[in-house]
């Protein structure tokens, strides 16, 4: 089954050859090395920028603005921190200029923890996210749903950020998450579309599988377990651990549903009132910092409109209010969300009597 | 133009002495009046209270304008992308732009067809002409407007170039860099006309101590880029300068920094005041004296012709006063270009 | 009485004359402007530096790292959003290195709405500012904090930030709110440090009364009314219009607390959870874009520590998710909280019946 | 240093033709070594799983050596402000720091006295000797440098100047251009030294395509500040352009950009392997035939220099295998200078 960057990459593929993807660009984005976790490797329109954040979201408005459809990278979401006024921008000039010049772009980043990235390879950005209106925000948790988002993403004509969970990008989808088209054998999609060592790699060209386009609408979440006794709001890199957390909660008796938003704006309020008014009970899960955390807005909307539903207190499991993710092993675990400690909030919360 | 037009016919004597044919002198003297007057009638209004803000070009029209007449104006890569600041009205009036819509964005009315009553004069979006949304951020013009250089680059196939317009301030931020450095990138060049409006200051802080060069031109020659410094002041010189650097982007497809020292005769915006600074040089005066002088206009020609146009704008004032102003549910209009599904109301 | 920003320059002047406030730099904050606002007119150690955020950031941040006190101004909170990277390291650098580095500056910038400032002149800045970690985070409602928080800030030994609400910098003080040492004539006052008008201003210095030291400790509210019916947590512009809200409330009978927290980080928890325990209802009031908002941390927080002793849903009233605010009046009206909106919330709160 | 004591007494001859005195050729090849011999030592960790990630200096040793014997060390303004990169370990070993303390931050140690654990290696912070926290976000640090350098600008008093270090590909980066400009400001000059350490990639990216400059030196021109092109694999051309840029901007207090050509032996990070590069000059290798042609040290000496430096870091390296690693509750230490009071948590 193929990994979430092999999903990336045969998705990037789709929207070079058939979507009207122009250009795939970054730091380190084109060849020799196709980008620092493989994403962008043989592909058609990808080219290696200066090293200029600014310049590279900067490039990408200018490229939606003529009527190309640039797929940009910014190579860690800890370095467009200082680009959020370019990314306003992108987010509103379609509504500045009254409707007058739309903005179709992408911009893929990876973000959180969970290598051991230290201080500048850990941040997340989905809070930031969030608060850029006139954007669209998607976060995949599986390959498929990589694969399905990053078309979506590809084909909407506003701008579109894609959030890799980097964590997640080497593991393998499991059954049902399939990319149509693609080989089931690993062995035989690495052997097509992977390029060899760098010293191999002249001259390289991937065989591309049929693949099929598989479109998954932004601002549709997915309920990645169903379950009856708390419902889990999260996506990304908490989406497995927070399924492993409900697994063996389930051996206790608690049984836990965990709704993978996937769109973090637009996000899918009705699956997620819909979830909460059968559980009566939230936990919302994520890596970004905890003050002023989108998790906070899920709860504070689920208060505001479900109060009397709520049978306990809504809880959100968060990264630290810190200043940087430590390298040490110690450092990172105490730092965000780990199974162990979203499991302990679940089952008190699962079993909080009213 | 009607009335330039009943001016006498060009003559071979003047377009040798004001170096340019009669009729295209007289062009731009109308034009440059014309946008004179409309910041002139912008002022008016903001001191009136019928705006909140004013921001313009008052000592900007001998370069703006020669500018809007050399652009290569129509929609997509094949034309000229521009990437403005807010004291461009006369590259604006020049391409054909209405005076009255600026007067509407000054009154913020929901007929402003710029930014629907949202941004404040001077701020332009004509997407049928490639003018791309003028941004209040000073210089970010700079990082965007390779993107569409980019879609132009030697190799596309496209015929337009893009040309970014900031002022001197400005490029001490990095997006003049940014600018420099990926327009000139060696085997990947851009066809990218950099133009610095250089009216030495910045707000209230004077060019002299803020700055290692004594000209921003210096700054392309490191990128291996043509420069050049224009007196902005002057149509005639400018309209020369202009076409020289627009043929070399054209036919090059690389990078062309152009500086043009101009007046600031309004001062910074509505902020300081808004009015006539003394000292500053007038192009539009000049300009008269030099038309008089090569007797391609007499004065009674330009009296009328201010006459007409100050009452135009006047009357037009009154009547963009009767327009009506954006609802209050507008605010969620054209937040996304397919469904305004906005988060939180989805 | 002294207005916002007469207090704000009076602060500086004693931050440079006694505090060891060694430079106060920012675009147009020197001679001959002395700052859009007139904020640092009058001043000894301005300057005005080249047009340049991320200059004007780094520079202080250098400054202080070499053991001076800057001030530094960005001219529009709108114009910041390319430095949050910078920012984010000032705010980390003390902890980055285990405690070796402290960065004690303080930026100064003035926002929100309120001035029909447009898209790009009336940007709030708190909920950005809530997701520095290492950064402390103050914003005044009144001359008087204004005064006292700003020398607070000043002798910080880390990085502080002073928001200014631009709709409120030219409001004179209320009884109360004096500065101390500063004389209660406000044609007084204005003679003395208001600088002539930019053709007779050269060569004018301004004569500084006799000023005392007033710090007002940084994590510390002020109950700005009173009440027993509702808790308002509020601060900045916002602060006004929520006293005016209850004063009316007051006539139909509904007696409302209105908590100023005046710092954003660290906050009031004990002011703020003393007036929710007594009034067991919560609204929370702020300009900022309402996704992943400030106020939505203080009631996640609130109903996951509180949420028996609350009696209502707790509400937001915020901005609306907009790329930005309109220059026409209707438009910024409906983009922002107001005394009417912010009325309504609050009656409605307060008769909710469990 | 011992070793290398013991050779022959310095020959009039030999600093003909080093270009530097025998003693001083010595101790700038002995710590080149150690300092080569710690990457070494760092990339073996990392190897061996004793470390999360390696970025390091093994190519630029022959001006990072020179530069950390040339600075004025020690706190405050009138010493010099450091705001290297993460290449830099053969200027804090010259400057005096001990090779252990990168093994310990290799490890994420809590003894790791840069950053307690918290850091990748190469992020060095010593402020009794000036020496800032390197960051990781490239470039940042020409942003910062300008604060330190205008806490020492003329008519301040202060003696020292501030350095600051990065590579070539970062130079893209507004930040560098903000050095240019803010050291530069006519009247308001700032004693800043400027180095651009140009191995000729950005990770994978070659230097072609991406500038249009065929140096960077040549950025500096513009701002009216001198530049100067050193051999950085040459440590006595290196100890002499170093030196000759500090004497200019210690006496003039003014900004000089220094662009330095060196190697990247092991390629950008542990995240490409970390492998010997072929076709990269070796400096230490470079200095050992020279040192052995003009008879200052014998290969036997070298090679006993090498095996008591390799033996010490390998017994160090066990050493720190054993201390503390940082306890989960340290995240929550140093957040604040005057007391750890978080919000959520006060
Ligand atoms: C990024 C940014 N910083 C600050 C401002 C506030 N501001 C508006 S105009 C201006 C001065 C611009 O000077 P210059 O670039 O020379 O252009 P000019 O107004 O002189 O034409 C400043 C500081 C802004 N609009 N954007
Ligand atoms: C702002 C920022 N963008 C991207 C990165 C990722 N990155 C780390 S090193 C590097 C290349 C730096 O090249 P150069 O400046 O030439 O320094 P070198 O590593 O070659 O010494 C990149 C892109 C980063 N650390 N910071
Ligand atoms: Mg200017
Ligand atoms: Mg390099």
């Amino acid at each position: 089954m193929a990994t979430m960057i092999q999903a990336i990459r045969m998705a990037l593929h789709v929207g070079e050859s058939r979507l009207g993807v122009t250009e795939i660009f970054g730091e380190d984005v084109g060849p020799p090395l196709g980008g620092v976790f493989t994403g962008t490797q043989g592909l058609e329109t990808t080219w290696n920028t200066p090293l200029d954040e600014r310049g590279i979201v900067g490039m990408a408005i200018g490229l939606a603005l003529a009527g190309r459809r640039p797929v940009a990278e910014i190579q860690f979401c800890d370095y467009a921190f200082n680009t959020i006024d370019l990314l306003k921008i992108a987010g509103n000039t379609y509504w500045a200029s009254g409707g007058d010049w739309n903005v179709p772009m992408v911009l893929m980043t990876p973000v959180g923890a969970g290598i051991r990235g230290s201080i500048y390879h850990s941040h997340s950005f989905d809070a930031t996210a969030t608060r850029l209106p006139g954007w669209k925000i998607v976060m995949p948790s599986n390959p498929r749903d990589a694969y399905g988002l990053l078309l979506s993403a590809i084909t909407d004509p506003n701008p579109v950020m894609f959030l890799k969970p980097k964590a997640l990008l080497r593991l393998k989808g499991k059954p049902g998450e399939e990319i149509p088209g693609a080989p089931a054998d690993d062995r035989q999609l690495a052997s097509m579309i992977d390029a060899p060592p760098a010293d191999k790699r002249a001259g390289w060209k991937p065989t591309w599988p049929a693949l099929e386009d598989l479109f998954i609408p932004i601002g549709q979440a997915r309920i990645a377990r169903p379950g009856t006794r708390v419902s889990v709001l999260t996506y990304g890199r908490s989406v497995p651990m927070c399924i492993a957390a409900a697994d063996e909660l389930a051996a206790e008796g608690i049984d836990v549903e965990v709704v993978d938003l996937r769109s973090l704006h637009p996000y899918d309020w009705d699956a997620i009132t819909e979830s909460v008014r059968k559980t009566n009970r939230v936990v919302c899960v994520n890596e970004d910092t905890e003050i002023t955390n989108f998790g906070e807005h899920l709860i504070r909307r689920l208060v505001e409109e479900l109060f009397y539903e709520l049978h306990a207190p809504p809880r959100l499991v968060a990264g630290g209010h810190l200043p940087g993710i430590g390298l040490a092993d110690n450092l990172e675990m105490a730092s965000v969300p780990h199974k162990e400690g979203i499991k302990a909030v679940i089952a008190e919360v699962a079993r909080h009597e009213p | 133009m009607n009335a330039a037009a009943n001016a006498a016919a060009a003559t071979p004597r003047a377009e040798a002495t004001t170096g340019l044919p009669a009729e295209l002198s007289r062009r731009i003297y109308d034009l440059m009046l014309q946008s004179r007057l409309l910041e002139e009638r912008l002022i008016t209004m903001y001191k009136q209270g019928d705006g909140f803000f004013w921001i313009g070009g008052p000592g900007e029209e001998a370069f703006s304008v020669p500018l809007g007449l050399l652009v290569d104006k129509g929609h997509g890569p094949d034309h000229d992308y521009l990437h403005l600041h807010y004291r461009s009205s006369g590259t604006l009036l020049a391409m054909g732009a209405d005076p009255v819509d600026s007067l509407r964005q000054m009154k913020n009315t929901a007929t402003d067809p710029y930014s629907k009553g949202r941004n404040f004069v001077g701020h332009f979006s004509v997407r049928k002409w490639n003018v791309v949304p003028v941004t209040s951020p000073i210089e970010v013009q700079f990082s965007i407007a390779i993107g569409t250089a980019r879609a132009q680059r030697a190799g596309s196939g496209a015929k337009g170039i893009t040309i970014v317009q900031g002022g001197d301030a400005g490029t001490a931020e990095g997006d003049f860099a940014t600018a420099l450095v990926w327009s000139s990138r060696k085997g990947n060049e851009l066809p990218l006309l950099l133009i610095v409006m250089n009216n030495r200051y910045g707000i209230s802080t004077p060019y002299a101590g803020q700055h290692g060069c004594d000209q921003i031109a210096e700054r392309g020659k490191a990128f291996g880029m043509p420069t050049a410094i224009v007196d902005g002041n002057d149509p005639v010189a400018s309209y020369h300068a202009i076409q020289q650097a627009l043929d070399y982007v054209r036919t090059e497809r690389k990078p062309y920094l152009l500086e043009a020292m101009v007046s600031r005769l309004r001062g910074h915006s509505s902020a300081s005041g808004a009015n006539l600074v003394r000292g500053e040089l007038d192009c539009v005066e000049r300009f008269e004296h030099k038309l008089e002088e090569h007797a391609l206009m007499t004065r009674a020609e330009m009296d009328q012709l201010r006459e007409q146009y100050t009452q135009h704008l006047l009357d037009a004032s009154q009547q963009v006063l009767r327009e009506p102003q954006p609802e209050p549910g507008a605010v969620w209009d054209y937040i996304f270009a397919d469904e305004d599904q906005v988060g939180g109301r989805s």
